[in-house]
């Protein structure tokens, strides 16, 4: 039986620069995997290889379900099932909210005939009760925390197999992670696979069952997320 | 690139050497060249001198108009502007009574004033849509232009200020300032690149955010280009009136001459000294060569130009220099280690 | 009342210079490219018209018909064959890439269907006016052509505003890379952004040809009016591109009023005052560069 | 005071993203400043150098109100800056970037800006690249390149953004020597960095950012004493998580692997 979502062996690179080498991962259905790590670490790039954004080199794999996805371009991983909620919400400033989750629903287009869809605006409304009242605000016009919801509403629109979340709590007032957070535990609980990057580590853990740290590019640490000690978060936070 | 020592740790201090071997070749060359150049009309028939004004003229203008855009970032669709003014302040010289090679001049003079306000309104516009703001501008030119009956309003009207002069004489002097202009552009471009300003131009090229916080004014930069560009186009525009002795308002004012400068300097190498004047001496060739096929050689210009623009954006000279560090012109800083 | 009739004519010719400036706008909105080539693309519609009436033997607003799948068509094309590639090479490339098409385009013409001024046929309805007072007169054409450049930019406005492809537009226009990550095919969204400012830009050239002449060398002309209609109204606005048009219209019109010279520079000097005194147009929505 | 900032606020599209902050920077001290990602730090930096316009508050260099002035004004001022995400002039050589901040920032002529300009390669340990392409380097020196080019502006009021991201350990004491001698040279510094060790060998004072505002300042060890930075700086606690130990991957325990360097 192999993992929904499979890595191996997976380098990146931004020019000469390698920002990741020889990463493997396994990220099974209904299962929530951390990635920690000092800023630069390349969790980011990570996210951003799984969903496309970054070239996949030969002899790298990337597989959903045992189908391989090298060469298989973004839109494409987007409509098989892999929605990334991007570093910094990224929202379409000159949509509405309604519409900034609308845009995602037509990923999920193609595959919703086989499968019945679980999740639409009043399911993400239900789950983001802000969101509902935002919903013909433009997505400029939004707190940060705000923001977030959205993007994370819009990444569920996908029918997503897998979610991946980069930065969720990035720049969020603590109670305000709380909630996001509340609010990924229930998806979670449902069977999504999740891959979370986090800067906020205890809120990543609460989570995540599992977790990988990264430092330099490289796989540092990885572990049940019950096994990992706070001196060792630390280290990889303050560097020693 | 060269010799790039391996370890740190320098016994002497270093030295900054900003010539190459192929640049001490060329100046070595390029003086007998220039020479030589300067005596053809002793040497050689005046239908050769002639054609040589035509290229010049062509060489004058790739150079400006890589000046711009190759060094200033800036695309103009308008520089026609320019070249129109240019034409007709030696018209206007010459219903002075001045004579039309001080004129020359004038014409230079001339455009670098008119460009100060036309930059004042055009920098408030950004890409394309500058481009098609400094068109405007030439539009507005033209259009003023016509308006005067003085310079034979929308038919033009003819240089008479030589007609004293023999025209195997005429050719001859035309052909010197020609080649004059062409060495002070290419020479002063040259200058220009390995100046302060063309220090501030190049890192604006590469980051223009970077270059404002290390203290660059890049707005006054800019400014600067553009009104050196509009003197140069200028003098073109000039040349080309003493050349033909008559001035046109459709032909010295045509968005035509844009197309030519952008096809010289795509064609050539953007951003380099010597590419523009090796794709103005390409586009020279082709316009000898296809002028019997009327506009057909248009077609194959823009055609060329489109292919260029996607697929070698370093142009024919990037394709010389592809393997090689040739540099006939550099302006660049090189350190060097005594050893 | 030959002033009244001038303003009434000026914002009639508005009417069809809004309806060049749209699929400019359109594809500077979308795409953030500015066509060069827009004038032309103009001309080359009209042209297309010319031999659709020829051959088929039918009035040209029945020739639409064919002119403007055919454009569509074309917009598609070209977006996928040259733009898109243009669209990775910086800011320079897609500037010289149109610059380059603009003179294969006009000289193409030039070749095939000679210098001569044409005029596309539109028969009874092109003479037939609508009597409005003493000497005021509004041509049948003419006010169609108006009511046609609004009803095209009130239709593109609820086609981005409202429907699931202007949404995916907007969204590919503020942000490629994330657009991706929602399963919007970039390539596909711009082609077809393109080929509706090609379906409009075959509107304009048909109208504009019965309206007048027109010659294998007016593009960079009818691009020159476009650009200043998209600019005194503000980029990134429609309905200020109708009102940039409507500006322009009046200001050509009253400037001819007063010397039949001055029409185009009066129009132009409008265009310099306003990007001079409100550099961001008369109606600006919001940030776009 | 070298720096004087009061009630510095920038917001974009209604989301203020520096909120009413002051702070004072003397000749010769350094002032470290910490916060979370998104805090508003490399905001405040930008609206210190020029980069962004301020909505509301008052920026005084050496006294004289510098809020309206450039960034390139700012620069010829004395303000020297770093970016967090390098921005090389890449089509350019080392040497000739340096020489940028040289001849535009510090105002100096050929001769002098050419011996100043390999100084500060000397300096940053980039003197052997000086002849390569800027685009060319892997992101170690190129931050090193960023450091180098503000050096050369001659900096009364140097603005660091996060410099030492990606540095081993090995590295980043040589880091901390330059940054203590520019200090010492009396010039003021403002260092923002995730690194916080390294930042403690440096600064004299600590400033804790979160969500635009100031959230603490003073002494270093007793801001990040703060429980409230604490809280801030991890998010939620992370105090009792865990077991006991933690699972190596393939033996290999924290490895200092470089980054930018291939297998």
């Amino acid at each position: 039986m192999s993992a929904l979502l499979r890595v191996r062996d997976l380098d990146a690179y931004y020019g000469h620069f390698q920002a990741l080498s020889g990463i493997e991962l396994d990220v099974d259905a209904g299962e929530a995997v951390a990635v920690i790590g000092a800023n630069g670490a390349g969790k980011s790039t990570l996210l951003r290889a799984i969903a496309g954004l970054v070239a996949q080199p030969a002899g790298a794999h990337v597989e959903l379900d045992g189908v391989e996805l090298r060469g298989v371009p973004a839109h494409r991983r987007a409509r098989m099932g892999v929605s990334l909620v991007p570093e910094g919400r990224k929202l379409f400033p000159s949509l509405t909210v309604r519409e900034n989750l609308l845009i995602a629903a037509s990923a999920a287009a193609g595959r919703s005939r086989d499968g019945e869809r679980r999740w639409s605006l009043d399911a993400v409304y239900d789950l983001f009760p802000n969101v509902g009242r935002l919903r013909d605000r433009p997505g400029g016009a939004l707190s940060g925390g705000e923001q977030q919801a959205v993007a994370i509403g819009r990444g569920l629109m996908a029918e997503p197999r897998v979610l991946l979340l980069d930065e969720v709590s990035l720049g969020l007032a603590p109670v305000v992670v709380e909630q996001l957070y509340a609010a990924l535990g229930t998806i979670a609980a449902s069977g999504m696979a999740m891959l979370v990057v986090e800067q906020d580590v205890g809120a990543a853990l609460r989570l995540a069952g599992r977790v990988l740290c990264l430092r330099a590019g490289r796989t540092a640490l990885t572990g049940a997320a019950s096994q990992v000690t706070a001196a060792a978060v630390t280290a990889a936070y303050f560097g020693k | 690139m060269t010799d790039v020592p391996t370890t740190p740790a320098p016994t002497t201090a270093p030295r900054v050497s900003r010539t190459t071997a192929a640049s001490r070749v060329a100046a070595v060359v390029a003086l007998p060249v220039v020479l030589l150049l300067a005596a053809l009309p002793y040497l050689a028939a005046p239908n050769v001198t002639r054609l040589l004004v035509d290229l010049f003229t062509l060489v004058l203008l790739a150079t400006m108009w890589n000046l711009l855009a190759g060094y200033g970032g800036m695309i103009s669709v308008g520089q026609q502007g320019f070249i129109g003014l240019g034409a007709y302040a030696v018209l206007v010289a010459d219903l002075f009574g001045v004579n039309p090679y001080l004129g020359l001049v004038l014409a230079m003079v001339a455009a670098a004033v008119l460009a100060l306000p036309t930059a004042l309104l055009v920098f408030r516009l950004h890409g394309g849509y500058f481009a098609i703001g400094t068109w405007v501008v030439a539009e507005v030119y033209r259009l003023v232009t016509v308006e005067f009956r003085a310079v034979g309003a929308g038919s033009g009207a003819s240089v008479t200020g030589l007609s004293a002069v023999p025209p195997v004489l005429r050719g001859a002097i035309t052909y010197w300032c020609a080649l004059a202009a062409v060495v002070v552009a290419i020479g002063g471009v040259y200058l220009l690149m390995r100046s302060r300003l063309g220090l501030a131009l190049t890192a604006i090229r590469d980051e223009p955010t970077a270059a404002a916080t290390l203290g660059v004014r890049v707005r006054s930069a800019k400014r600067i280009v553009f009104v050196v560009a509009a003197a140069g186009c200028g003098l073109a525009g000039a040349l080309i009136a003493v050349d033909s002795l008559r001035v046109q308002p459709d032909s010295v004012y045509s968005v035509q001459w844009s197309a030519f400068m952008i096809f010289m300097v795509v064609i050539g190498g953007l951003g380099t000294i010597e590419g523009p004047v090796l794709g103005a001496v390409v586009f020279f060739a082709i316009q000898q060569l296809l002028a019997p096929y009327g506009a057909w050689y248009l077609v194959v210009l823009g055609a060329v130009a489109i292919a260029a623009a996607l697929l070698a954006r370093r142009g024919l000279w990037g394709l010389v220099t592809l393997h090689r560090d040739v540099r006939l012109l550099p302006t660049g800083h090189r350190l060097r280690q005594d050893r | 009342m030959t002033w009244v009739n001038a303003i009434v004519q000026g914002l009639l010719l508005g009417g069809v210079y809004a309806l060049f400036a749209c699929g400019l706008s359109l594809v500077f909105g979308v795409l953030r490219i500015v066509n060069l080539a827009h004038g032309d693309l103009t001309v080359l519609a009209a042209f297309l018209a010319v031999v659709a009436t020829g051959t088929l033997g039918v009035n040209p607003l029945v020739s639409l018909v064919v002119v403007v799948p055919v454009m569509a068509l074309l917009g598609f094309v070209l977006q996928r064959a040259l733009l898109h590639r243009s669209l990775q090479g910086g800011e320079l490339a897609p500037l010289l890439v149109t610059f380059g098409l603009s003179i294969v385009l006009q000289n193409a013409l030039l070749q095939t269907f000679s210098a001569d001024t044409r005029s596309l046929p539109a028969g009874e309805f092109g003479t037939a006016s609508l009597q409005l007072g003493d000497g005021l007169a509004v041509g049948w054409l003419a006010l169609s052509t108006l009511v046609v450049a609004v009803a095209v930019l009130a239709g593109l406005q609820v086609v981005l505003a409202r429907t699931p492809i202007g949404r995916a537009m907007r969204a590919t226009s503020d942000d490629p890379e994330t657009a991706a990550l929602m399963g919007l095919d970039d390539r596909r969204v711009y082609a077809i952004a393109t080929a509706i400012a090609l379906a409009t830009v075959a509107l304009a050239g048909v109208f504009y040809g019965m309206r007048g002449t027109f010659t294998p060398t007016l593009g960079p002309q009818l691009l020159i009016f476009a650009f200043e209609a998209v600019i005194i109204g503000g980029l990134g606005s429609l309905w200020g591109t109708l009102l940039g048009g409507l500006v322009l219209g009046v200001a050509q019109a009253v400037g001819a009023q007063i010397q039949p010279s001055y029409g185009v520079l009066a129009g132009h000097l409008v265009f310099l005052v306003v990007l001079a005194a409100r550099p961001s147009g008369l109606l600006r929505r919001k940030e776009l560069r | 005071m070298i720096l004087s900032v009061h009630g510095l606020s920038r917001s974009f599209g209604g989301l203020t993203v520096v909120d009413d902050v002051s702070l004072q920077v003397g000749a010769g001290t350094a002032l470290g400043v910490v916060g979370p990602n998104g805090a508003g730090k490399t905001t405040l930096l930008n609206l210190l150098d020029g980069v962004l316009a301020a909505d509301a508050g008052r920026i005084e260099l050496d006294g004289r109100d510098v809020t309206r002035a450039s960034a390139a004004q700012r620069c010829r001022a004395g303000v020297g800056r770093t970016h967090q995400t390098p921005r090389p002039f890449s089509g350019m050589t080392v040497f000739e970037n340096v020489l940028v901040g040289a001849v535009h920032g510090a105002g100096l002529s050929a001769g002098a800006a050419h011996r100043s300009a390999v100084g500060c390669l000397e300096r940053t340990g980039l003197l052997h690249r000086a002849n390569e392409l800027a685009g060319d380097l892997r992101l170690l020196d190129r931050k090193r390149l960023e450091l180098s080019r503000a050096l050369a502006c001659a900096p009364r009021l140097l603005l660091l953004d996060e410099i030492a991201g990606g540095l081993t350990d090995a590295e980043l004491p040589e880091l901390i020597a330059i940054v203590r001698e520019v200090r010492d040279g009396g010039t003021a510094v403002i260092w923002i960095e995730h690194i916080v060790h390294a930042l403690l060998e440096v600064a004299d004072r600590m400033l804790c950012l979160a969500q635009g505002a100031v959230l603490a300042e003073g002494e270093p060890a007793a801001v990040l004493d703060d429980p409230a930075v604490r809280e801030v700086y991890l998010g939620s606690s992370v105090e009792g998580l865990g077991g006991v130990t933690a699972v190596p991957a393939a033996g290999e325990g924290l490895p200092a692997a470089e980054p930018g360097e291939r297998p």
